[in-house]
């Protein structure tokens, strides 16, 4: 017990509010003590309240926008709310994809925290079912004559391929850009796609009082720990030293752990009640959100839980945001079935849990009960909070419009071709192997990239795109034209546009007018989605985009993908022969 | 691998797990590209301890065709089948690209339908794909023609611009290329499928 | 001429994949008897300096900024001077 | 308990690319007086034996089969007694 009484107790936490530094505000803490649980939370409560009622895992500011997305539409099988969004694409099956950002590891650790930000896209996908098939990226850096940009780029590219090479998905396109702006904090976006039987489809649910909680693959490190509250707050240099560890990424045990779920999906659906990735907050968001869900509770022993070093306490073990991990919940008495799968695998399963009626969330450790929550305290409950929103400054006053003044256009041209931002970016992508599975029927290089649905006639076109700028200059319209544009490559491709994921990369949520960039181009991306028909189906959000006070573009880039119902349909790019008649199309 | 079989050419092909002991019944065995064990340590290192690569050793010294591509000849050189040793590319990136490719022998069970010389596309995707041996084995190599394929660009520095070689008895082929990844015009390409109808060739002869 | 040895390990709380890698490779080995793997990188870099206590401040700064990565490893290392040849 | 120390490094005749390529990121990085880099892995391997030299050929086996690919690599290594906890 010596863990335990090292922690402050309930009293101590309230006078000293260490809960601040996890990012929880005491207003927040006052609530969840007076309101919420009648009582002051312990510390090991507290860490999941100020983990779970963080940006990331709550979307506390972000969803009364996200709300104004539009997400029907007769395709959609899963909208928003589940790892991924899922699209009927006929013949009884379904293409599946989300984006995830990765910004603020990447940045601290660049190799790692893109090869990881990959990682857990890809378990977002496996776990709905499906089995992923291709991924791509949306990258933002400052210049590239500065030394530090050029090494976050070298190490964040070798890192995406590293880990989607090895895993063997292939990475078949992205999109890259250049900014001063993204200096001290680029953005890492990564989108995963994958293919699945409707009959297949899972969800994140720990259902059925008495089924159990299993736990499977990569033990629990001390990594990452309030990775998630990092991620939402602003960055500044001077906090650089005191950062958790790293997480490092495992793709060989990622391989593992798709191909033992997909089998156990595929073979023994009827005990699988649900599934869920370990992703930001570890076991606490997602056992937690699998609980709510369900409308059930949930009991664990911490004792059980794989554990990589010694002494770790509640809250570490809770809050580990260690890579290739996943949360099982499978019917009583069927455990062993699961659990044999796991071990030919040499995968680490355990039952950690069960499910309860009473919707209580309990932890014990070392037979003491060291958590006694509510499970929607920790999910439901969250407070929204209703951010100021405000016109930024630089909109107020008109801006006489822009001429260039072109003297020489032939050294103009070749000026804008030598910018880095519309530079060919095959050294970036020669990187990626694009064709692993060998179903990549346009590689990166044309418009959007094209994976056959083999055994079909059908293919999948898909890309990533936005344009910060524009966004900066009219985040209504700035909305509209990102997604238009990927609807523009989508269609250039041969393919029908049929829904997009999202990254919303935006500056503070507690600057004003950060929240109106937020605001207006949800806005515009909502109106052109429904111009398109193309529902979105999932997303992320990535705010506190800033370096000491400095925020980036407002960037939600737009990852979409399309149906080329015919592999006969497919178009690319290139000239294709001289003589060729050069039409321009629009205004 | 498995479809480039199955679908393009039109014969049989099972996986095995890498604990298969018995490979009896097949007519050739393909060791094929990816990351086995990650590739932690070395590209192959591991690998080459699966039970079932006791089996392949068993088969590839009684003359049995092997073929391994990309991470498969990897862990064939590791496993002792094939000379030399596969190292990190000259530039230390991962490349994936389609490269030119020259068949430097078209007299092996993997080349027989190609013509001596001819130029050949096919896609690399390899962080590790450097090929090395010493100047003996270079010598002895070029003596046996044991050099089936050589890069017309070398990407990855590889001596003599080595793109596969076969053991001496020629029944052993590892590549870095990947022809399983060219055998359709929807793919880039069939410039592959000659490996494989090479194979189907040199079977029928020998049944 | 100095000689520098170098060697670069992760710090104990970072997973290690590659020695856990190998280490279960020497267990199916048979090497039971191992209990514990771990991977790091060893360098031995050549430089010239004024002494040995330049070429170590060179070293120094060297693996602060190109050969560890301060997030999640460790260095050490040791400075020679090579007899001249 | 012994801890061995092992060190897997390039034969001399071959050329290293990841050594070229570091080395290249120093002189990049100013760091001119660096003449020559080569990288090597570094294992540190925990084993229980019976004694020192059990522990030494168990070490000797590892690397043979395991660690060191001898196409292309040496090692050394270094055996010593844990003190028992
Ligand atoms: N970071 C990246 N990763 C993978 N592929 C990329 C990346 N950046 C650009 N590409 C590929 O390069 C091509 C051109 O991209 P982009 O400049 O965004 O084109 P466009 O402006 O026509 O949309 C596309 O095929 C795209 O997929």
């Amino acid at each position: 017990m010596q863990q335990l009484r090292t922690e402050p107790t309930p009293e101590q936490i309230r006078e000293q509010k260490p809960y601040e530094a996890w990012g929880l505000s005491e207003q927040e803490y006052d609530y969840i003590a007076d309101k919420l649980l009648g009582r002051l939370p312990n510390y090991t409560e507290t860490g999941l309240f100020a983990v779970m009622w963080s940006e990331h895992c709550s979307y506390k500011n972000s969803k009364p926008f996200l709300r104004k997305f539009w997400n029907d539409g007769s395709r959609v099988i899963q909208g928003p709310g589940e790892g991924a969004g899922v699209l009927d694409i006929g013949d009884g099956q379904a293409v599946v994809f989300k984006a995830e950002s990765h910004n603020h590891p990447s940045f601290v650790e660049p190799y790692e925290g893109a090869a990881t930000g990959v990682g857990g896209i890809i378990r977002d996908i496996f776990s709905m079912g499906a089995k992923p098939i291709a991924s791509l990226d949306s990258l933002r850096f400052g210049e590239l004559t500065d030394p530090k940009n050029r090494y976050l780029l070298s190490e964040i590219v070798s890192g995406i391929a590293a880990y989607g090479n090895c895993i063997g998905i292939p990475t078949v396109g992205g999109e890259i850009a250049f900014d001063d702006v993204y200096h001290g904090n680029p953005l890492v976006n990564v989108m995963c796609v994958g293919l699945m039987d409707q009959a297949d489809l899972k969800k994140g649910r720990a259902t059925g009082s008495g089924n159990s909680i299993i736990y499977v693959g990569a033990k629990t490190g001390r990594d990452g720990i309030h990775g998630a509250t990092f991620a939402s707050n602003e960055f500044s240099e001077e906090k650089e030293a005191d950062r958790s560890a790293v997480q490092v990424g495992d793709p060989f045990m990622e391989k593992l752990l798709t191909d033992a779920c997909l089998e156990i999906i595929h073979d023994h659906s009827d005990i699988l009640m649900g599934i869920q990735d370990m992703g930001a907050a570890g076991l606490v968001s997602s056992s937690a959100e699998m609980a709510a869900k369900a409308k059930f509770g949930v009991t664990m022993d911490l004792d059980k839980v794989p554990q990589r070093e010694t002494g770790m306490s509640a809250y570490e073990i809770m809050l580990s945001e260690s890579q290739e991990r996943m949360l099982l919940c499978v019917k009583k008495g069927e455990e062993q079935t699961v659990l044999d799968i796991f071990d030919r695998y040499e995968l680490d399963a355990v039952v950690v849990g069960h499910v309860t009626e009473d919707r209580q969330y309990r932890l014990y450790q070392h037979g003491e009960l060291v958590t006694d929550v509510p499970v929607t305290t920790l999910v439901d409950d969250v407070v929204e909070h209703e951010q100021p929103s405000e016109k930024p400054k630089r909109l107020l006053k008109p801006v006489t419009a822009f001429v260039p003044e072109i003297t020489d256009p032939q050294a103009t041209l070749t000026a804008l071709l030598a910018q880095p931002t519309i530079a060919s970016k095959k050294s970036v992508f020669r990187q990626y192997d694009s064709q692993v599975q060998a179903n990549t029927a346009v590689t990166p290089g044309s418009d959007a990239a094209v994976v056959r649905v083999r055994h079909t006639r059908k293919a999948l076109a898909m890309t990533t795109d936005c344009n910060g700028r524009y966004i900066y200059l009219d985040p209504y319209v700035g909305g509209q034209i990102a997604v238009s544009e990927a609807a523009r490559n989508i269609v250039a491709s041969g393919g029908i546009p049929i829904g997009i994921t999202d990254c919303l990369n935006f500056g503070s949520p507690d600057d004003p007018e950060s929240i109106w960039e937020l605001d207006q181009s949800v806005q515009g991306i909502a109106n052109a989605c429904q111009q398109f028909d193309t529902p979105v189906i999932s997303g992320n959000v990535s705010m506190y985009n800033e370096t000491d006070g400095q925020a980036i573009y407002p960037t939600p880039m737009i990852g979409m993908v399309g149906l080329i119902e015919d592999i006969d349909q497919i178009t690319t790019q290139d000239f294709k022969q001289a003589g060729d008649l050069v039409y321009v199309i629009g205004e | 691998m498995y479809y480039a079989i199955v679908d393009a050419l039109h014969e049989e092909a099972t996986i095995v797990p890498h604990t298969a002991t018995d490979l009896s019944g097949f007519d050739a065995v393909l060791v094929p590209g990816g990351f086995s064990y990650g590739d932690y340590l070395r590209t192959g290192a591991i690998a080459k301890f699966a039970p079932v690569m006791t089996e392949v050793k068993r088969l590839a010294t009684e003359g049995f065709p092997v073929l391994g591509i990309c991470n498969g000849f990897q862990i064939l050189t590791e496993a002792g089948l094939l000379p030399g040793t596969l190292q990190h590319n000259r530039n230390m990136q991962f490349i994936c690209e389609p490269e030119p490719l020259i068949v430097e022998n078209n007299q092996t069970a993997f080349t027989n339908q190609f013509d001596a010389g001819t130029q050949i596309t096919l896609p690399i995707a390899h962080g590790e794909g450097n090929y090395y041996c010493d100047d003996d084995t270079l010598a002895q190599l070029k003596a046996n023609h044991q050099i089936a394929f050589t890069y017309g660009a070398n990407p990855n520095g590889s001596v003599a611009d080595i793109a596969g070689i076969t053991n001496e008895a020629g029944n052993v082929l590892g590549m870095m290329p990947h022809p399983e990844r060219a055998v359709e015009a929807i793919l880039g390409g069939r410039d592959g499928l000659g490996v494989f109808e090479s194979l189907r060739q040199a079977n029928a002869r020998t049944v | 001429m100095y000689l520098a040895q170098i060697h670069v390990t992760y710090k104990p709380s970072i997973l290690d994949p590659q020695g856990v890698a190998i280490k279960d490779a020497m267990h199916r080995l048979d090497f039971d008897t191992v209990t514990d793997v771990t991977q790091g990188k060893y360098f031995e870099v050549t430089l010239s300096a004024d002494s040995a206590a330049d070429a170590e401040a060179e070293i120094e700064a060297i693996c602060d900024r190109l050969l560890a990565n301060p997030n999640m490893e460790t260095y050490r290392y040791d400075v020679k001077e090579l007899a001249n040849q």
